[in-house]
């Protein structure tokens, strides 16, 4: 519907709309603040300059570590993940039991964080699954899992099944179908997917610290260290380099897609 | 494993991630796994976490050996296996068998833990708001209504509490370290009473946070651990480590030697080494440098003696250190309990403390 | 001349209550453009469906080209089929759309560039190998899901009420498009509509469904003439179902309607529905051609203006109504009565349904 | 060629194994739970068995009333996350330029990049007594003392759980706002309801199973959350995550197994209202097939 | 009688480059039933949405009783609309569907209880006031619709292309339906439709749209049988668009078609366009009645069968062709040359488009 000559009254709205979201994201970024400040700031800084910290970073091979299996175990999250909620979508759709398949997958999520932790360790351990990269991800992909079924699940429900049914009549079996069909189709879920699973395991701590065995993630190293000994400046510049690269890409973003629509 | 041993530390441990040292002289690697030092934490990784499996050591404070012997996740230590034990004698001063600091590293009689730290707590202040303050009654003082912080954790806010309250008469207790369930209750009722009267500002948890309180002067009084106070003086903040009239909460951290059934004795005689290590006067000299702690005698010598490793003001530092703790041991107090005979109902009454 | 390319035997079909398949049986020959037609949920497509494989019958066969295809999937059978909704693939553009069966047959990039080509001036869509699916209008979609179908040289293409979407203009159009490419291909066509106008017009044969079993298959004209029961005669615009009485007289069948009567064809029909057809078209204004006609007076009721004729809806003596249809303009008006006849060959016996 | 068992057998496979692998992974953990919260507790070790000991401990403890104070902090900060994740996804759904819908989304969710307890633990620097936002209260005189209920309060618990779990909220409500045909609110204008009628009679009802699972989302969150209340709480906040990890504190299995439990069935009977209250049909379309 | 009750003056709106409104005027009476007619994409929904107050014109007035409505929003014309998909709301049943524009008339429940059932009877869903929204079908979606749009009483009924979905049959009965409560109501309805037979049955006025104008507007008679120009004649089915030359004569007006003349009646039209529109059914089969009728020799080229009546393509000396309707059978076959005429009242002068 076409907006008419926006009124004063209009136009006062509009500007506690937006002045809504600003205020919003003022509080969301609030926190980003200090980290920022404290990553320039401490006893570091007279003596390194003021990049200290971060170099500080590469000279904590706990870090380091951390960073890596952080790294490594999100992307196995990442990409897991979406594939096992899409399996579980399409399983869905396929034998029509959603309460049932729906309920199951939430069911982590009622779980307190901590129990969670300590049930599947023990049951790691009844399985005689050593901790390793492998049940830290486990841990993480089955608390991902629930938010990207959901995520998928919205985007599959507007995806027509009559694609599907063309396919195979054009002579593409279900593998082929899928592929070349359904999945272009409902990409953008797998990727909204995605980016929860990696985000969700950025956040996690205390079910990953239970199966942790003998890696640690830079959350687990950096909750131990918070409580025993305090953080240093080196975290706060990783946390600052995290939301300037991802600022900087999203920025990315924005331009090539205007650029895009230009022509 | 593999010529790796695997230490689970609180972070206290950690020196800086260099362990070349240990590796120059046995050829072995180290994989330190930050872990936390609460109880739960300590005791999900190895019952259920496979943490037996996987960690050789763990280093935390100690005193957790009645929960973790019983349930068979450490081993019996054998001093002979480590050079080092017998040079330290600070374990035959401060936590010689039948002496309550024993209770840190033994259980039963049966050493269980090699000390790597000891340290005896109090509460810190900000001088220029309070004055001189010489009693855990500050806690208490409605003077500091609303600018005390006391820590989250029942066996040294509760025993801290206790003290006072024994040494005021306002409430009887046979032992501040090991009380009865009508005792601790009435220490709760005090506990909750002031909380009510808006008397705390917090119940902190987590060294980032208290050294945060102080430097902000968000609290005037606060039950805390001294390398706090340390950073905040760094961060150029007036802050004082009381020394109570009541006396120090003692307590010492130890390293246990985790009961893995697997592990070969070449794995287990590698993780001796660096037990020996860890008794060592370098790794000590570099502990009490980065953490605040005293770790063994021969530390604060070893970094004098070596200014190709240590500056002169690191090692003035960990002298300064050991020395402290050293006169802070000598004025004494009580030990701090860790496993108390009681200690679900020092549970269940702390939950009542902070759900009030 | 009987060369089926498709038999269909025995097939049933339920979806709990539903059965849209109820013992339905079937023969459609190599060449032929053949309709199904009924009401909505008569299972019409649950049919096409089960031909195409993406259902399979709980009992009965399906042989196609002689060979039984019953439990094979859709993928194998080499048919094309034309989805109601089109189903264009939303994510390829329409050259790609086109060629996406061409995979499967083993052509080559070149040849199937060349394909794509041929199919698209096939359809009129000479050059909109590169558009975008959402820069087409309805008309072009279905050209492309055509085009698309009939890509790998299916021996069968099954059409699902292909130009429902369509409005009448665009539909006209491409209802000759169609029929030219049927004849121009020599692919047998399987039709699904519910518009009779369109079934009779591009058909060589119709069946006409009701509740999971065909009433009656027959050419269009046969159909549409002579409608085997009630169902199928309603199905039609135009038709009249009357309450007549049937005797037998010397041998042939009388047909007694509103006093009037009249020798009829039985055509080898059941009598005992009581029931007479009569198309609005075939009713005479004015006396009888021959004897043999059935002669009637009547009332003007109404006139309905439908455009291309109109209704002229008698009362007959007997109260019944009977439409009849007038495409020249006449001076007759509501309220007059008329005489009216129809000849024998028009009055057409009903079965029950 | 392929015969159609062959086939049926493949799908059975290729998503009964990930379905059936996912269900043991659930299923076996939350056995042991909740066969562990009968078990018998006696010294360190525990002892299967078939008590209700752990429940009544909890159920006859101070515990009980933390977890209804949980339930109720949860439920309240998700209706005040709703509050704000809703007008949000509103304005994302119908006043962003369409091909800034995915980048504002994103700016939405780059604050989780930063780790969890850092962002938490950020709070107590600007809202201290000597915190920015004090500091610049008195700066402008706006007030004389620092206030004290900005931190160490319910108000920074809930300011923590807000800025921690809201943002997740906003996708899927917004998802269900973009998915539903605007001719329903045209429908309604014509009608004669206005704007705000509209909104209420119409717009919202259509979107309530995104409202629903962004509920979930934040619920959860806001239920089992035991950070926030440790940092921002003050004096001993206590959410039934801390107090299962208390309970942990003392080697009591079973009791923490008997807490997780109880929460676990008071969910299900949420989620269980959820499935019956709601057409699932309105959230899942077309995966739900031909109707 | 000139009681307007809408007057559209001047609209103009543009999308881009679509212009679905170009200066367009018009004045609707109360209790008119009155129809837009024009391909997709002329404009007719945009129209209607602006009368509504859905979309607002970038120039122009809509005045409605009286009243400049230009500017106002949807929810205060008091108008009444139904979707062309319905837009039923999925989250409330059939009762609380139709008592949705209640709650501003002010009734108390119980007037909008009673208000309910009357206007379930009235479009014959008695009792299905509890039903669930998916438990309808397509038809009763839609009279669901229409007793929603006619619950607070509008003094204008809007209506998209509101049987377009139904199937035959299903909208011969609504159509007869949606007349019934025009005359019952009183409302004045005004109908888009792509339907041509649709708009010619129904309404009281016909305006036939192209490209955001209309092209004429007239009664369902006026415009089917005369028919302003080529593109509103293609638009009706039967009606052949011929060239023919004009001449003047003793003040009179003489076409000549493939050598044949005769005098019509220009009804004060351009003669520019060289056009001659005759209707397929008035061709008359056989000498001519009278000597001002056209008469012509043709050719029968072919014949299609249309179930209702027949084509014959009819090839003219000149090499043009005319499809002429019959309706009855004949004897005919392609190939003969057969002598029609056509009465001049029939032969009608095109303007150019
Ligand atoms: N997958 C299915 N699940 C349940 N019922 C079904 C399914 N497919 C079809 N039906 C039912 O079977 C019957 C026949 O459906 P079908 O689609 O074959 O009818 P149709 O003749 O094509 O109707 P239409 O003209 O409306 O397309 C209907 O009652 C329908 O509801
Ligand atoms: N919101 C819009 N944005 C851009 N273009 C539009 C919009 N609405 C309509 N149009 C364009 O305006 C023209 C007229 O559209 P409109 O929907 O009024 O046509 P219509 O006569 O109703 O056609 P149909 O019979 O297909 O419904 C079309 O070209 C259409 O693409
Ligand atoms: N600074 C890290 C070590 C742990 C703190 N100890 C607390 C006091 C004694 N339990
Ligand atoms: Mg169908
Ligand atoms: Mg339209």
């Amino acid at each position: 519907m076409t907006v008419p000559a926006p009124t004063s009254a209009q136009r006062a709205a509009n500007g506690l709309v937006w002045g809504f979201v600003a205020l919003v994201l003022v509080f969301l970024y609030a926190p980003m603040v200090p980290p920022v400040l404290r990553s320039f700031a401490g006893a570091s800084v007279e003596n390194g300059g003021l990049f200290a910290s971060y170099r500080a970073i590469f000279d904590d091979p706990l870090l380091i570590g951390g960073i890596w299996n952080t790294v490594m175990i999100g992307a196995i999250v990442a990409v897991v993940t979406p594939v096992l909620a899409l399996a579980i979508a399409q399983a869905l759709r396929e034998w029509q039991k959603p309460r049932l398949i729906l309920g199951l997958v939430l069911l982590p999520l009622f779980v307190p964080g901590v129990s969670m932790g300590v049930a599947m360790a023990v049951f790691f351990k009844v399985l005689g699954v050593e901790p390793s990269l492998l049940t830290m991800s486990v841990v993480q992909i089955l608390w991902a899992l629930p938010f990207a079924t959901l995520v998928i699940m919205t985007v599959m429900a507007s995806f027509d099944e009559t694609y599907l049914e063309a396919a195979y009549v054009l002579g593409s079996n279900r593998f082929a179908a899928f592929w070349k069909v359904e999945l272009p189709c409902i990409r953008q879920g797998l990727f909204g997917a995605a980016a929860f699973s990696l985000i969700l395991s950025f956040n996690e701590t205390i079910r990953t610290s239970i199966v942790q065995g003998g890696r640690n993630t830079v959350q687990t190293y950096l909750w131990s260290q918070y409580q025993q000994v305090g953080l240093s400046p080196a975290l706060y510049a990783l946390m600052t380099l995290l939301i300037v690269a991802t600022l900087a890409l999203m920025a990315g973003i924005v331009v090539v897609t205007r650029r895009r629509q230009l022509p | 494993a593999d010529g790796t041993v695997t230490i689970a530390d609180i972070g206290v441990g950690d020196p800086g991630g260099d362990w070349t040292k240990f590796k120059a002289a046995t050829g072995k690697d180290v994989n330190l796994v930050s872990i936390g030092n609460a109880p739960s934490a300590v005791v999900n990784q190895l019952l259920a976490g496979g943490g037996q499996k996987t960690f050789d050591i763990i280093n935390i404070v100690g005193g957790m050996q009645k929960p973790l012997a019983e349930a068979d996740l450490i081993e019996v230590i054998d001093t002979s296996k480590m050079p080092n034990f017998a040079k330290n004698t600070y374990i035959d001063t401060y936590l010689a068998e039948g002496s309550p600091g024993f209770d840190f590293i033994g259980y039963d009689g049966t050493l269980y833990g090699v000390p790597t730290v000891l340290q005896a707590d109090s509460f810190g202040y900000l001088p220029d708001k309070t004055g001189e303050i010489d009693s855990y009654g500050a806690f208490f003082d409605p003077k500091f209504k609303g600018f005390v912080a006391l820590e989250d954790n029942y066996t040294t806010t509760g025993q801290k509490t206790a003290l006072y309250l024994k040494a005021n008469k306002l409430v009887d207790i046979e032992d501040p370290a090991d009380m009865t369930p009508e005792e601790l209750k009435n220490v709760i009722d005090f506990l909750i009473e002031k909380k009510k009267e808006g008397q705390f500002r917090l119940i902190w948890s987590g060294f980032e946070q208290g050294v945060n309180l102080l430097t902000s002067q968000e609290i005037y009084v606060m039950d805390c651990w001294e390398p706090m106070v340390f950073v905040a003086r760094d961060k150029g903040v007036n802050v004082e480590y009381a020394s109570p009239k009541e006396g120090y909460l003692l307590w010492a951290m130890a390293a246990y030697l985790v009961n893995n059934p697997d592990r070969s004795d070449e794995e287990t005689a590698a993780a001796y080494d660096l037990l020996n290590f860890m008794l060592g006067p370098w790794y000590g000299a570099k502990i009490t440098g980065m953490r605040g702690y005293m770790t063994n005698p021969m530390a604060a010598e070893y970094a004098a003696a070596h200014p190709e490793e240590f500056s002169k003001e690191e090692a003035d530092k960990i002298a300064a250190i050991d020395a402290r703790v050293k006169d802070k041991f000598a004025y004494g107090g009580t030990w701090q309990n860790r496993w108390p005979t009681h200690v679900e109902a020092y549970e269940e009454e702390w939950q009542r403390f902070k759900a009030a | 001349m009987s060369d089926p390319i498709l038999e269909l035997r025995g097939l049933h079909k339920r979806f709990g209550t539903a059965v849209p398949a109820d013992d339905f049986s079937m023969d459609v020959d190599r060449g032929e453009f053949f309709t199904m037609l009924g009401p909505s949920g008569s299972g019409k497509s649950t049919i096409l469906r089960m031909i195409a494989g993406l259902e399979y019958p709980d009992r009965g066969s399906i042989v196609i080209n002689g060979r039984d295809m019953t439990r094979v999937p859709p993928w194998d059978r080499h048919l094309g089929m034309v989805f109601q909704n089109y189903a264009i693939f939303p994510h390829l553009n329409v050259g790609e759309n086109v060629a996406y069966g061409l995979r499967k047959t083993g052509s080559s990039k070149a040849d199937a560039r060349i394909r794509v080509e041929e199919l698209l001036s096939l359809v009129g869509l000479e050059g909109f190998g590169k558009r975008n699916i959402a820069q087409l209008s309805g008309g072009e979609q279905q050209r492309v899901a055509i085009a698309r179908a009939l890509a790998p040289n299916p021996s069968i293409l099954l059409l699902d009420e292909p130009l429902s979407a369509l409005d009448e203009k665009i539909r006209r159009e491409m209802q000759d498009e169609l029929r030219n490419i049927h004849q121009r291909t020599g692919t047998t066509f399987i039709y699904v509509t519910h518009d009779q106008e369109e079934a009779l017009t591009m058909s060589d044969r119709v069946a006409v469904l009701n509740a999971g079993a065909y009433v009656q298959c027959d050419t269009p004209k046969e159909i549409f003439r002579y409608p085997r029961t009630p169902f199928v005669a309603h199905f039609f615009r135009g038709c009249n179902v009357l309450k007549a009485e049937y005797h037998r007289r010397d041998g042939k069948v009388v047909v007694s309607l509103a006093g009037a009567e009249a020798v009829v064809d039985p055509r080898g029909r059941d009598l005992s529905s009581g029931c007479l057809a009569i198309r609005g078209e075939t009713v005479h204004f004015g006396p009888p051609a021959a004897a043999s006609n059935m002669a009637l007076n009547a009332t003007i009721e109404a006139i309905t203006y439908r455009g291309l004729y109109s209704n002229y809806h008698l009362k007959l003596a007997d109260g019944q109504t009977l439409e009849a249809t007038l495409s020249q303009r006449s001076s007759m008006a509501v309220g007059d009565t008329v005489y009216i006849s129809i000849h024998a060959d028009n009055l057409v016996v009903l079965e029950p349904d | 060629m392929k015969s159609i068992r062959f086939d049926a057998l493949l799908r059975v496979l290729v998503l009964g194994l990930p379905l059936l692998l996912v269900a043991i992974l659930i299923l076996g953990p939350l056995g042991i739970m909740v066969a562990v919260s009968f078990w018998k507790k006696t010294g360190f070790a525990m002892v299967p068995d078939v008590t209700w000991h752990a429940y009544a401990t909890f159920l006859s403890g101070v515990r009980i009333e933390v977890f209804w104070r949980s339930l109720w902090v949860a439920v309240s900060s998700t209706v005040l996350m709703l509050l704000i994740a809703y007008p949000l996804a509103y304005i994302v759904a119908k006043k962003v330029r369409p091909t800034l819908v995915g980048v504002t989304l994103f700016l939405f969710s780059v604050p989780f990049l930063v780790n969890f307890i850092i962002r938490t633990f950020s709070w107590s620097d600007i809202l201290g007594r000597s915190g920015f936002v004090n500091s610049a209260l008195m700066g402008l005189g706006l007030t004389d003392a620092p206030l004290d209920w900005l931190l160490y309060s319910d108000f920074a618990v809930y300011l923590g759980l807000v800025t921690a779990y809201m943002p997740f909220m906003i996708f899927p409500i917004w998802l269900s706002l973009s998915g539903t045909d605007k001719r329903y609110e045209q429908a309604s204008w014509v009608l004669g309801e206005g704007r705000l009628m509209t909104f209420w009679r119409v717009t919202l009802p259509l979107s309530l199973p995104g409202v629903f699972a962004a509920a979930i989302f934040g619920f959860v969150g806001a239920f089992g959350e035991f950070a926030v209340s440790v940092i921002l709480g003050g004096t001993g906040y206590q959410l039934l995550g801390n107090s299962i990890i208390s309970s942990l504190n003392v080697i009591n299995y079973p009791l923490a197994s008997a807490m997780s439990t109880f929460a676990v069935l008071v969910m299900l009977i949420l989620l269980v209202a959820w499935f019956f209250f709601f057409d699932l049909r309105l959230f899942l379309g077309k995966i739900m097939g031909r109707q």
